[in-house]
């Protein structure tokens, strides 16, 4: 069960990969290599020397010590970690996607441009947008776009000097606050009310001159619809500040409600999470922007999302193609190199196709309903509360508090979450978001079978139970993983941090005491 | 049509199962549980269903493959593909490298917030850190930045973050102007300066006297790309990084990692940070993404504290007993720090990283060095070929895998090449005219593993040809 | 040249492995461990080398892949697929079914030997053994055989087993006639009699009649195909088990399993032995293989102990704490009773069945009748606008799938036809008149879920214009 | 860990894969379906209903339950279990190959049958043989192929009502005379000799008048050469008897020694073991046969391979085009409907095109290396001994033999197998070849390491010195696998035996007390 580093793997001279000899012709007529001393490589880096039989016993070997949706439920709330569909794998893996270059002549991507067109169209459909921009690789890269896009806006009006805040809530995802810093916004958190919606004073004391934008999640991250929805777009138009909507949990109420129809300007969208691509164990994803037309200048005809950065597709008409439009004058520039990431935007295109109008409205219902019932599940059960927003039904996700049990005997969220590990199931979010102490943020999506949320739901009763009558046997776990619990103090100890191999071996000669 | 239908998609879409959740809810139907959107933004479900969307209707499986495939056929995938780097190469995918990042286990899987149930991703993308830092012959690599150009932003950002109060990077013209362009973008709202180093027209290089009277006090880093955008050895990579540590600047390196099977690591040219792209370690090209932006560092806590991105850790159990993986130093991302985060990166190509790191095990420690002088021994053939053509390098400099052929003595715009080429049933390089307008007609023709002598060759013969039909 | 560089695929191909196994063995070289070749046949190194095999020197995977490249562009993949069956069908087969089998645990294990550690793969053959038993109606499946007719030769072979003695089969002409082919091959070494019903000249139904005239006390079996090779529904099936088991003949039914959608199973026929082919069930063509043959008979021990292939079995662990899987019945099998072995089938089809198990949990209870019905519609659609262009069906019987065209009328041989057909890149069904000399000028054309209205519509397009052409 | 069985997923009225609605021009144009009442199924097949992701889950899982080469060393002997490299997986795979129809029109699989056409080639000429078919979809298949030739050999030449026995030796694989007793053969066996080879009086005391064929695998599944196999060549033609070469050992001696050198006249070859296709769990295999064009009747023209059941390609000078011929009026028939294995057949040609003849001998060297090594790191460990051929060099394989410890404290090769189990190693074929007490046939082909080979004799050795020191604990084995050790008695008991989740339901409810 112990899987060696793959350092402490193979045998000196092994390769698990037979590079073709240079052509001898070619040998011949360019003679010997060179490659001027200073920039020559001395040495070869000094990686493992392994066959290709014991490369893919590694690899398989440490697959079966992870842990995705293939294997059981992962209800990190937030994440939206739904059933990712294998038709959009087969086709994201065609040679004629995998193997176009960035750089071809647009008339040989025809079939590309002409998916990525109609997956901009749909997406400004769903968001109720008008045009979306498919280039940022992340949620987080599609909220620096937007902020980016809001100092565009401000800038482009000459009023940047004075729009030098972005007003974020309390529950609000992390990127939020860390994109506006690095769009060089000041950031102003507004605090939740008792009922989950932002907290209208509170938020009606900050918004003024100085306000650029507000940034929210609609559902919130605790899985409860803004109800102020409209009124806070009034108050932030009113003050020219622009209104971005984080679509991470767009699922909650996708065919229901759109952004665009409740006063945002810009959003981003997690392809990732509501449309079916996976995670990949931490990326990559694709997050996409989708931004109202709102006139920005009359005189010279900019609108806001002008000012979007990245690529976009349009369609010739004079020439019946499909091209790429590089940023323009008043575009805040790129992101990265080239158009996106298109494997994730292929699995979203694929998902969106299957499923129409009619199915993304009931992944939304089945998605909320599951919640529900989890939630019913979960009401009363002694160890656990549910707070904020008591009375409302929830949306993608609920967000539970293991704090009685943590101040009743000592059993927190991070106990809870090893217990669930010791059942066969993923854990949910802990400690988010920041306003629940002892969070369990918890989302199954409309992916998951209510039976194995029943099941979760018992094992959350019997780990309480198990807190109440020994509060110590939490600790120990979890026992049924490949490891027991992890020390992360020492992974992290000046003395004991080891980032790579490569400082592993310098640490064991001894190297690295001065850390 | 209402569709009624349980979709293989949502378990709970059967009557059965609805009903019971409803029944526990207490609710009637679904549509209550929306009863705190205000009705005024609430969408009818018609509404909602004549919006453009798909085709209006849910597919099969069956029916979606026909759609794609019909797309599909209008793209042309190229035998042998083009002939075009400029920063994304065709390469070699090993099957197996497909083959792991296709084990759902590792597919579907999130970022390994619970490390007890993640240790076989955490192992993986700790093995990918550890083999990318022995190529580079850096210390720390972290699990992954979105693609090259923003790992060099980045690291301009750090930069100032290390060298507080400092607010001027120098870049050079040589290097991707895409990636340019990014770190542009990145830095502005920071009121930084970026200033381009020029290059020697003649060689390729970097002007290193230019570098010189340009470089301050105020200058937080110097970035240097190798090889650089016109394929050319930067054999000045090390004077520069000299010059930079003079003045306490930082030296920003990009490499392209499969050259560094001949090519000086970036650790020994003393970069304080190296950056690249993963893309041609097994990733496909895939239209421009997902690709794989590295970033490493050396081991100095000054630079460790303002490092963007995910790190994977070495460590044991708490009982001690068995090694074991965490996420280390997570103080410095923004679920805990917020604004105040090194970097808004949460979502990075983690899958990628783990692609990499397969194919770095593949190839071992000496199959990085034999497919670089496989790359090189194809460059430098068709290099050497072209001049049988009444064709030249535009610079003079030892190059690796790619070059600018000048196109001006033949009389006629490149695109006129380029369509006849297509004609004939390839792609040739990539028109750098634009972004060099003193290079006039000008393209970037690349060469890897993939363009064998037999392919090369037929290159050489068409371009000739064409040359002789067109050319004046 | 001798070969000296370590391979990917021998680990032990190294300098130094090498010389550690060879100093344990006490020798100086590999050849050594030859010497007990007798000199007379042992081959020098030079003489091998010289053979003509691959190209002859090693290639790396890039290699091999340019080269298969360029031979796989000279095959032709028809989209629409080839209106073709004759016991293959295009079919669509979802990823998952090609993920669950490519995934290395289940491609590259074993016969499950090894109960212990072979649980998982083991439950997967019990539950293709058990779906497959539910969509017959049948009691017991074996792991598999190679093909629908080696499953019947096998299942003639052991009719003869069970009742002993008896020294005569009854075929009739409507089934296939490769498979026909393979029983005569399997059952002449044992000199027992096959014969043949005829069909039905106007509906293309077994003739009931004659075969009452021909079955016997000495008839060991008769063989019914469902739908049969016409693609027609048997509606004398029923009454062709009531014939054969009024004599104490075996009732031995082959059927296309997607058909059981909407067609009776033959458990409800009161099949002694059900055989057909799983390859409709996610396995794609393959030009023929690998394919599944499907065997499965009635719960009776007297039936059991004759039966051919691998079982396993439902069980628990000794203490009797856990479920558990092992092979049942292994005293039929060759390694213990050799030359009494109720056959010499070892390797079988495993991989494929576990393909038809993911397959068929996909499908589960109302897929099949859905895919059956889609394909009915499919067919009928055809065969309805066949009329319009001048064409008819040859049989009158209800069809499901499938069904002969005849061609006589049009006044030129199907050969033309076909030619014509593959000149508007659509590949028309299978002639039948070699096999059948008595229908003409006879083709056979198939549907399938791949061959959607639009697809048809444009074959009818194309025959129209090219009946219209050739036609007299 | 504990994965229900499909049939207890799920629920009611969930589907994993949508079918798609027949078109309404299609449903108007047909209306209701019109099968005959006796022939329409009247409910539906009693079938699990799951969602997608449960059918991913629930196969996923027990994937992780299953093991091969992938995972680790496969020693199974005789079944050469190398490692199946991915590349022919690539191309196995591919949509030119997997979606051809096997009567599709000749000229439009050109690129396959020239595949196959060089794949003929390539095996006649490393088995030393004129003609290759590559038909059979088995080793055993290809036995029966054999076989049915030697029957057609002697009915052409009207001796088959005296050529009624194949020879076999005592050391043989079970299907040998499985497969000559389905061709109608008698079947005698004739015994090893103490230094491995057969028994050379005994074999001269049985060929005779009678005799059809010789069936022997070389080397034997001890490993062996056999070193008569000339004088055995020479006095089976002497009585115009067919010998047969099973070519499931050729990973012994492939480059060095070719079975038509040898003086056989048929030979099976296993692509499944020698040329590196996958075992898939029990199959798909491919067993071409290899003919020497031995005369059969001078004056018709007729050669042996004339006799051969099965298709061949063949290359049309004419027309320039490769063509598939069907048997001929000479041949013994169709053992499956088309062509063949086409899948493994595939993996065989990249295994050989990879190769060359370099890389084959190259295999051949370093599995005889390997075994050998092994069986030294073995020798005169307490309680195993090795029989057979003492002093002899092995080839692919070695048997081992766990009487002493059986003998002396109980402990079984089956309990040794257990033990290797729990070390996280497959274990060897045991209680095969059936010549040799509790034998333990061991094959870790040229794809094993050497570290791997080390650790499996470290762990056998260990297993010993348990077995002396407490020789109860083997019996506990194993431990560490999915389940304990099962139950095959219970498994085969009439009261027990359950073949299918049907016949588990019906003893449930008391329906199988009868037998």
């Amino acid at each position: 069960n112990w899987e060696p580093l793959i350092f402490e793997l193979g045998s000196k001279g092994r390769i698990g990969f037979l590079v073709p000899e240079p052509e001898d012709v070619a040998k011949k007529r360019v003679g010997s290599i060179d490659i001027p001393p200073e920039m020559k490589r001395t040495r070869d880096p000094e990686l493992p020397e392994l066959s290709e039989v014991e490369v893919i016993r590694h690899f398989t070997n440490l697959s079966q010590a992870a842990y995705g949706v293939d294997n059981g439920p992962v209800p990190l709330g937030s994440c939206t970690m739904k059933y990712n569909p294998r038709i959009a794998w087969e086709i994201a893996g065609d040679p004629r996607i995998v193997n176009l270059h960035p750089l071809q002549d647009e008339r040989t991507v025809q079939g590309l441009l002409e998916i990525l067109y109609e997956l901009q169209k749909w997406l400004a459909n769903i968001t109720g947008m008008d045009t979306c921009i498919l280039h940022p690789a992340a949620g987080a890269h599609g909220e620096l776009a937007g902020v980016l896009t809001i100092r565009r806006y401000h800038e482009v009006k000459n009023q940047l000097d004075k729009k030098t805040d972005i007003i974020i809530p309390d529950s609000a995802h992390g990127t939020n606050p860390a994109s506006a810093a690095m769009a060089g916004f000041r950031v102003i958190e507004v605090p939740s009310a008792e009922d989950g919606n932002i907290d209208m004073d509170a938020l009606k004391s900050v918004v003024g001159e100085s306000t650029a934008g507000l940034m929210i999640t609609n559902p919130s991250t605790l899985g409860l619809f803004e109800e102020h929805i409209l009124e806070i777009a009034e108050l932030l138009h009113k003050h020219d500040a622009i209104l971005y909507y984080d679509g991470a949990n767009l699922n909650g109420i996708m065919g229901y409600a759109r952004p665009g129809d409740m006063g945002f300007d810009i959003a981003h969208l997690n392809i990732h999470k509501t449309f079916g691509a996976p995670h990949g164990g931490g990326g990559p994803g694709a997050g996409p922007i989708c931004i109202k037309d709102r006139v920005v200048d009359s005189e010279k005809n900019i609108v806001l999302s002008d000012l979007a950065p990245g690529y976009r597709v349009v369609y010739d008409e004079s020439t019946g193609l499909y091209r790429v439009r590089g940023p323009g004058e008043y575009s805040a520039g790129l992101l990265k190199a080239f158009f996106g990431n298109i494997t994730p935007l292929i699995w979203g295109y694929v998902y969106i196709l299957s499923m129409g109008p009619q199915g993304l409205r009931r992944v939304t219902e089945h998605a909320v309903l599951i919640t529900n019932y989890f939630m019913k599940l979960m009401e009363n059960v002694k160890g656990y509360n549910i707070p904020y927003g008591r009375g409302r039904f929830r949306k993608h996700e609920v967000v539970l508090s293991a704090q009685p049990m943590a101040d009743e005997v000592g059993v927190t969220a991070e106990d809870v979450a090893k217990g669930l590990l010791d059942a066969g199931f993923y854990a949910p979010t802990i400690y988010f978001p920041l306003i629940v102490k002892e969070a369990l943020m918890t989302e199954f999506t409309e992916t998951e079978t209510p039976e194995n949320v029943e099941k979760y739901a018992e094992r959350l009763k019997e780990i309480s139970k198990i807190a109440y009558s020994n509060p110590s046997e939490p600790k120990t776990w979890p026992r049924n993983t490949s490891v027991g619990r992890v020390d992360v103090l020492k992974a992290n100890h000046p003395k004991h941090v080891t980032p790579t191999w490569r400082v592993h071996v310098r640490r064991m000669r001894g190297k690295f005491s001065e850390i | 049509m209402v569709e009624t239908r349980p979709h293989p998609w949502i378990p709970g879409s059967t009557e059965e199962s609805l009903k019971k959740m409803l029944d526990v809810i207490g609710v009637k139907s679904i549509t209550e549980l929306f009863n705190d959107i205000p009705r005024e933004v609430l969408l009818g479900e018609d509404e909602w269903n004549r919006l453009e969307i798909g085709v209006g209707r849910p597919l099969s499986e069956i029916e979606v493959k026909e759609i794609v495939d019909e797309k599909l056929a209008k793209n042309r995938v190229f035998n042998p593909p083009p002939f075009m780097g400029g920063g994304v190469y065709p390469h070699y995918v090993p099957p197996i490298v497909k083959y792991i990042i296709s084990r759902g286990e590792f597919l579907t899987a999130y970022t390994p917030y619970q490390a007890e149930i993640s240790q076989g991703l955490m192992q993986a993308l700790f093995e990918y850190q550890s083999m990318m830092a022995e190529l580079l012959e850096m210390d720390i690599v972290n699990a992954s930045m979105y693609d090259w150009s923003s790992s060099i932003a980045e690291a301009v950002l750090m930069a100032f973050r290390v060298r507080k109060g400092r607010r001027k990077i120098l870049l050079p013209a040589n290097m991707n102007p895409l990636h340019k362009r990014v770190v542009e973008t990145y830095v502005k709202p920071h009121g930084l300066k970026l200033e381009t180093i020029p290059y020697d027209r003649e060689l390729g290089t970097v002007d290193v006297e230019a570098l010189k009277s340009m470089i301050d006090n105020d200058t937080a880093a110097v970035y240097i790309q190798y090889p650089n955008f016109f394929g050319i050895v930067e054999d000045k990579a090390k004077a520069v990084g000299e010059i930079a540590h003079e003045k306490r600047a930082l030296l920003i390196t990009g490499v392209y990692p499969v050259s560094l099977g001949i090519l000086k690591p970036p650790g020994e040219l003393d970069a304080d940070i190296a950056v690249g792209d993963g893309q041609s370690l097994g990733l496909g090209m895939n239209y421009g993404g997902p690709h794989l932006g590295i970033f490493a560092i050396k081991y100095d806590m000054n630079l460790v504290r303002q490092m963007p991105g995910r790190i994977i850790g070495l460590t044991t159990t708490i009982d001690g007993e068995d090694k074991a993986f965490a996420m280390v130093w997570q103080a410095r991302e923004q679920h805990i720090r917020r604004e105040k985060a090194t970097s808004n990166i949460c979502t990075n190509e983690a899958l990628m990283a783990v692609a990499a790191a397969v194919y770095m095990a593949l190839l071992g420690r000496t199959g990085f060095r034999r497919l670089a002088e496989l790359i090189y021994y194809r460059a430098h053939y068709a290099a050497s070929r072209i001049s049988e053509i009444g064709l030249r390098r535009v610079f003079k400099a030892e190059f690796f895998n790619e070059f600018p052929i000048s196109f001006n003595e033949v009389g006629v715009n490149y695109s006129v090449i380029h369509e006849k080429l297509l004609e004939h049933g390839l792609h040739g390089g990539l028109y750098i005219g634009g972004h060099y307008p003193e290079l006039g007609e000008t393209a970037l023709y690349a060469f890897t593993e993939l363009h064998s002598v037999k392919a090369i060759d037929r290159l050489i013969e068409v371009l000739g040809k064409v040359i002789r039909e067109v050319g004046r």
